[in-house]
């Protein structure tokens, strides 16, 4: 199967703003929690998603209030894109009372059910059999939410793929999994896990529609997720999503990734999801230098306030939990 | 008041809940067409349609799975695993997700999920269709654990599961199934931890479970012939366990036996009796005695499966051991 | 992919004898076996192989000594092809202490580790990953053994299926599936369990070599299991075949299968696998029918003594099986 | 002796029994080419190669479930599962094959099988990183439950895992990984079921495995230094239990403080609490403390990943607890 970049209709400038826009927070987000991180002001695991911000990008811009999303164990860019708060992230990563989940889940476990962030999840391969129940949720209660799970090409290998998409396709769910197929788990090359790195063709096995897509191409991701949006709406769900990216660096900060070639880092790196975000915005959405300097300011100064946020807020109590302990 | 079958009271609890709340939904193998294997879903299908009572494929993972995800936003699933053995397929989904997730969103995500089961052993099913793995999830903290004896409970319990905000682990037990119970007619809740004197007595106190119930009732009757009453004490749910009502008893009738049809080593029992050990150590005038499966799975012939869990007799010969203890004040001469 | 039926070379008379051979003994086990289930001589589980004799018939006849198989919870059939001793399975029903797991086990957990038979599974799909196991032992140790692993359509939902055939792919291992899509799960139809019927397509989808046979033709099933077995000793396995078949009754003796269509199940009655058998050993083997007759009186006669040698077989010690239990 | 740290002291006991026994094998996320997260496979592939020393996809319940057939067809398999936690995945495997074979076979079969994991708190990995489900694996009869915490007893126990017949649960503690710790020269074995008092002493018998070892004898220091002293005993291997190391400590001690990491409920604390109030009823003359973890996953916060387990100031203060509680003849009055 080629790649697919369907480009169905010409993007308004708003979309390639908002999708720039939401590309660049995730960067900004990631380059500096990654200074903290080495600061020692953030602790236990951080996975940076640096590299793959086309996905959460396109696909989000493609949901609407209601829908749900569930995602891995790199799942910054999810929240961001599915529109949380940034200081709230920040805090959470700062183990803070003021954080998403009050300082208790941490970088792995980011959640917000109010807006239908069911979250980040340190199980690879569990997003899927969330989200599935969350599209099966509304399927009962006859609303026409989506659910997107965000996974990876290692949770293709896991027995939870196949039985929840299976469960999502017997049940025609408003359900779309997008596989970012970063071509590692860890330091494990996908050819190492698997004999067909083809992905998306695990769907077509069972009768799920399927399709492979440049996860570093976010208007093209948000071109095919506005369809499969529209065709889950429809009852014609549900549908798989193969998104082919590669990490800008190892597996988590600490990782230095020397098992990354040098030329596949370059060639990726040379298709930087963000600098195409940009320039689509500059191309096809005709936004001027000084209008991309004014949203990459607002963006790093919105971190910058995050930050002051989080280190000002009050810091978790130790009574609190404890009776929590005895309630739960 | 009618007499009706524990299977019968579990379907009240379920159809009742389900015309209640739009919400509630049930999913499991065989359940549906079928009426499921022990016909606690049958006609629900009929009722309520193939939206909220579908059949599921063999995948318990994704079963238990999905059912979570469900509830977390903001569904009603009963997920029924047939046997409570197959339930190891999906632990990652109630140890690691389902059982965290309240914490892991600091308190803002809950999740309403049921799972029912059954357990125990049986008619020669053998070592994987006969366990009592309660002690499992008694020992993950998020989850409640409810195990009735009577169709009253069964359905009060089963009914209150449907209505609270935290991850129920159901487990009934195979033969108790076509047993038969008064239970009270309309709206019928039994809430959690509160547990049930099945039984009034003085000289010591019987804690029991599940399908352990009639036994320990039956080892308390033959107690009786020999003069010595029996308080036989059902917590109907073991998360959250009544320990008042169960240290009370101890309080009363200094001794205590536990009877677990699981087996010895790391059950539930083990854990009732290090609080009693620790809350009543100065009441106690015997050790606590725990009549429990042996360390061993269920082997197929009936012999040895009658052989490997607590029979009647062992049950009264444990309360006995527990009267003629010494007391301690003569242990210390 | 049209159903394959080989037929590689002129089968050899030894080999038709063998195949009816195999194929009528698991009838007479079966009706024989139920029977005595009706008399109540035989309790707990018992999942008839009625009208699936053809799949391990075949399948087993292609293997050689220090093969391997694991089978499921219909596996009385799987038993007999790869020659166990049905005195032996019938004490084991019996629940006698002279039966393969000293009536310990029962119908669904028959094995014998000394002819490599890993035994029946109470856990459907639960055989896969424990044949993977095995073939991974045997190439660690080096040696050329082939294990077979015989699943069902319903354990291709489970992720079982998914991890241990696609670690036996990464690996090459010498492991040959063999799906007996019966077409049921109990009483729930495979359409309602999956959208895509074709199970082989799972295998295909990665990077397995995957095959469909008509799982009531015996020898179809040998020639392609010959092929299957010549392939993994090559070192190129692992090697997936699904073996259409249809039960002859319900899904365990007391289930009447009402909800098995008439005209289905007639369709498959007229391509009775053993009826199969016999035929193909007198037309393309030249059997006389008295020849089939004295095979046949064996077959019968060693059922009878079996049950003869099974009830007058020493019931198990209670006392030994609580020692058993302080040493496990 | 030579001073190494816990994960040199396991590469050590894998490479033996690989050099010595050619059925030896190990299969894990990133162990050959990386060496393992915790360096305890580095240089393995190298020496023994790609056949037996291999990567895997993530697949936990493949992993482990292929570990368990080929112990079954008579390999020696070591499946290294990165977080227990993780080991959720494949319980069916551990439950129902790896536990059940050898009695669904009458005794014929048996499951020479080890799974090496890793549990317990530490640096803010959060709730699915950082359970002790010890407990999980000690109610299912058939495992053997191994929780060393020192160099020597890890690669004692690691080769003689790998040289016995049945299936065992070796659980590590990421810890304990960079401690050091004396280990004989040469060949080095420790068989199951035999206790190790790392502390001797004759006021109250404590008792704790794993990560909960040196701090227990951090608080018996502190105990020490009031003139109390405390025995410190490390059973080792949880199944088989050293019951006779226990009873006789308590007999000389007559008080009991048990410490476990892992949560308070369900704990294999309440099982050997359990065991002690029967047999040594009449010796003890204190309730048996338990020091355990909060009833609730942890925390990603480190202040309150701290208060979700046993410290120091904690033991010491169960330890007091038993020394100050009344005698039983006084409660008689
Ligand atoms: C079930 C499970 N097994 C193992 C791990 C440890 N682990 C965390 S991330 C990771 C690699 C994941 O690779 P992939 O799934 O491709 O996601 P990516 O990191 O590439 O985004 C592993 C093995 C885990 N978190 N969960
Ligand atoms: C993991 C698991 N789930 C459910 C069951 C209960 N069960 C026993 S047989 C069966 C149907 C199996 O259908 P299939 O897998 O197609 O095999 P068949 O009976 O058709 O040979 C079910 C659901 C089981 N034994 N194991
Ligand atoms: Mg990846
Ligand atoms: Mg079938």
């Amino acid at each position: 199967m080629a790649i697919e970049s369907p480009k169905v209709n010409v993007p308004s400038k708003e979309l390639l703003e908002k999708l720039f826009f939401t590309a660049y927070s995730i960067r900004v987000f990631e380059t500096e929690g990654i200074k903290l991180y080495r600061q020692g002001l953030i602790r236990g695991y951080f996975h940076p998603y640096l590299g793959q911000e086309g996905i959460a990008t396109g696909a989000c811009a493609a949901l609407s209030k209601g829908d749900y999303i569930a995602s891995t164990h790199r799942g910054h860019g999810h929240c961001i894109a599915f529109g949380a708060e940034i200081k709230k992230m920040v805090a959470e990563l700062l183990q803070k009372e003021t954080g998403y989940c009050r300082g208790y889940g941490g970088s792995m476990h980011i959640a917000d059910i109010s807006t239908g962030n069911l979250g980040a999840n340190g199980i690879v391969g569990a997003g899927t059999p969330l989200g599935v129940g969350a599209a099966l949720a509304a399927q009962v209660r006859g609303s026409d939410a989506v659910t997107v799970t965000f996974t990876t090409d290692g949770a293709t290998n896991n027995g939870t793929f196949l039985e929840s998409l299976n469960l999502a396709a017997i049940w025609n769910l408003n359900f779309i999994l997008v596989i970012e197929n970063n071509q590692y788990a860890v330091s494990t090359p996908i050819g190492d896990s698997t004999r067909e790195t083809d992905l998306y063709k695990r769907g077509t096995a069972i009768g799920v529609e399927s399709h492979l897509v440049d996860g570093n191409d976010p208007l093209a991701v948000y071109d095919l997720m506005v369809e499969a949006v529209k065709k889950c709406r429809a009852g014609q769900g549900p549908i798989l999503i193969e998104a082919r990216t590669y990490r800008h660096m190892g597996h988590h900060v600490n990782d230095p990734g020397k098992y990354m070639p040098e030329d596949k880092l370059k060639y990726y790196k040379d298709r930087d999801p963000v600098d195409r975000a940009r320039n689509d915005f500059i191309e096809l959405g005709g936004a001027t230098l000084a209008e991309i300097e004014v949203i990459e300011r607002k963006i790093q100064d919105e971190f910058a306030a995050a930050v002051e946020f989080a280190k000002n807020s009050a810091e978790v109590s130790i009574e609190e939990f404890r009776q929590f302990a005895e309630a739960y | 008041m009618r007499e009706i079958m524990y299977r019968d009271a579990l379907r009240e609890a379920i159809d009742e809940e389900m015309a209640r709340n739009h919400e509630v939904f049930i999913i499991g193998e065989g359940i549906a067409e079928r009426g499921g294997s022990y016909k606690v879903t049958e006609g629900l299908l009929a009722k309520y349609g193939a939206k909220r009572v579908r059949d599921t494929p063999i995948a318990e993972a994704g079963m238990i799975g999905v059912g979570v995800g469900a509830a977390i936003a903001g569904g009603r699933p009963i997920v029924e695993i047939l046997y409570v053995d197959f339930a190891m397929l999906g632990m990652d989904m109630i140890v690691n997700q389902a059982a965290k997730f309240r914490l892991m969103t600091g308190g803002e995500g809950r999740v309403p999920f049921v799972m029912r089961s059954q357990g125990g052993t049986g008619g020669g099913v053998a070592a994987q269709h006969s366990q009592s793995l309660e002690a499992l999830f008694y020992a993950i903290p998020g989850l409640r654990v409810v195990m009735p004896s009577t169709p009253a409970d069964a359905k009060g319990l089963l009914k209150y599961s449907l209505r609270q905000q935290d991850p129920v682990i159901f487990l009934e037990h195979k033969h108790l199934y076509m047993t038969k119970g008064m239970v009270p007619d309309g709206e019928h809740i039994v809430e959690f931890g509160i547990g049930d004197i099945k039984r009034e007595g003085k000289d010591v106190t019987m804690i029991a479970w599940s399908n352990m119930v009639p036994r320990t009732l039956e080892a308390a009757e033959a107690l009786s012939k020999q003069g010595i009453e029996a308080e036989v004490i059902d917590p109907r749910t073991l998360v959250p366990l009544d320990k008042a009502m169960i240290l009370e008893s101890v309080a009363k009738t200094k001794r205590v036996v536990i009877v677990q049809e699981a087996v010895r080593r790391g059950g539930v029992a083990s854990d009732i009796a290090s609080i009693i050990q620790h809350e009543a150590f100065y009441d106690l005038d015997a050790p606590v005695e725990i009549v429990a499966g042996l360390d061993i799975p269920v082997p197929f012939n009936l012999a040895l499966e009658k052989a490997s869990v607590p029979q009647t007799d062992d049950i009264v010969a444990a309360a006995l051991r527990t009267l003629h203890a010494p007391a301690h004040v003569q242990a210390a001469e």
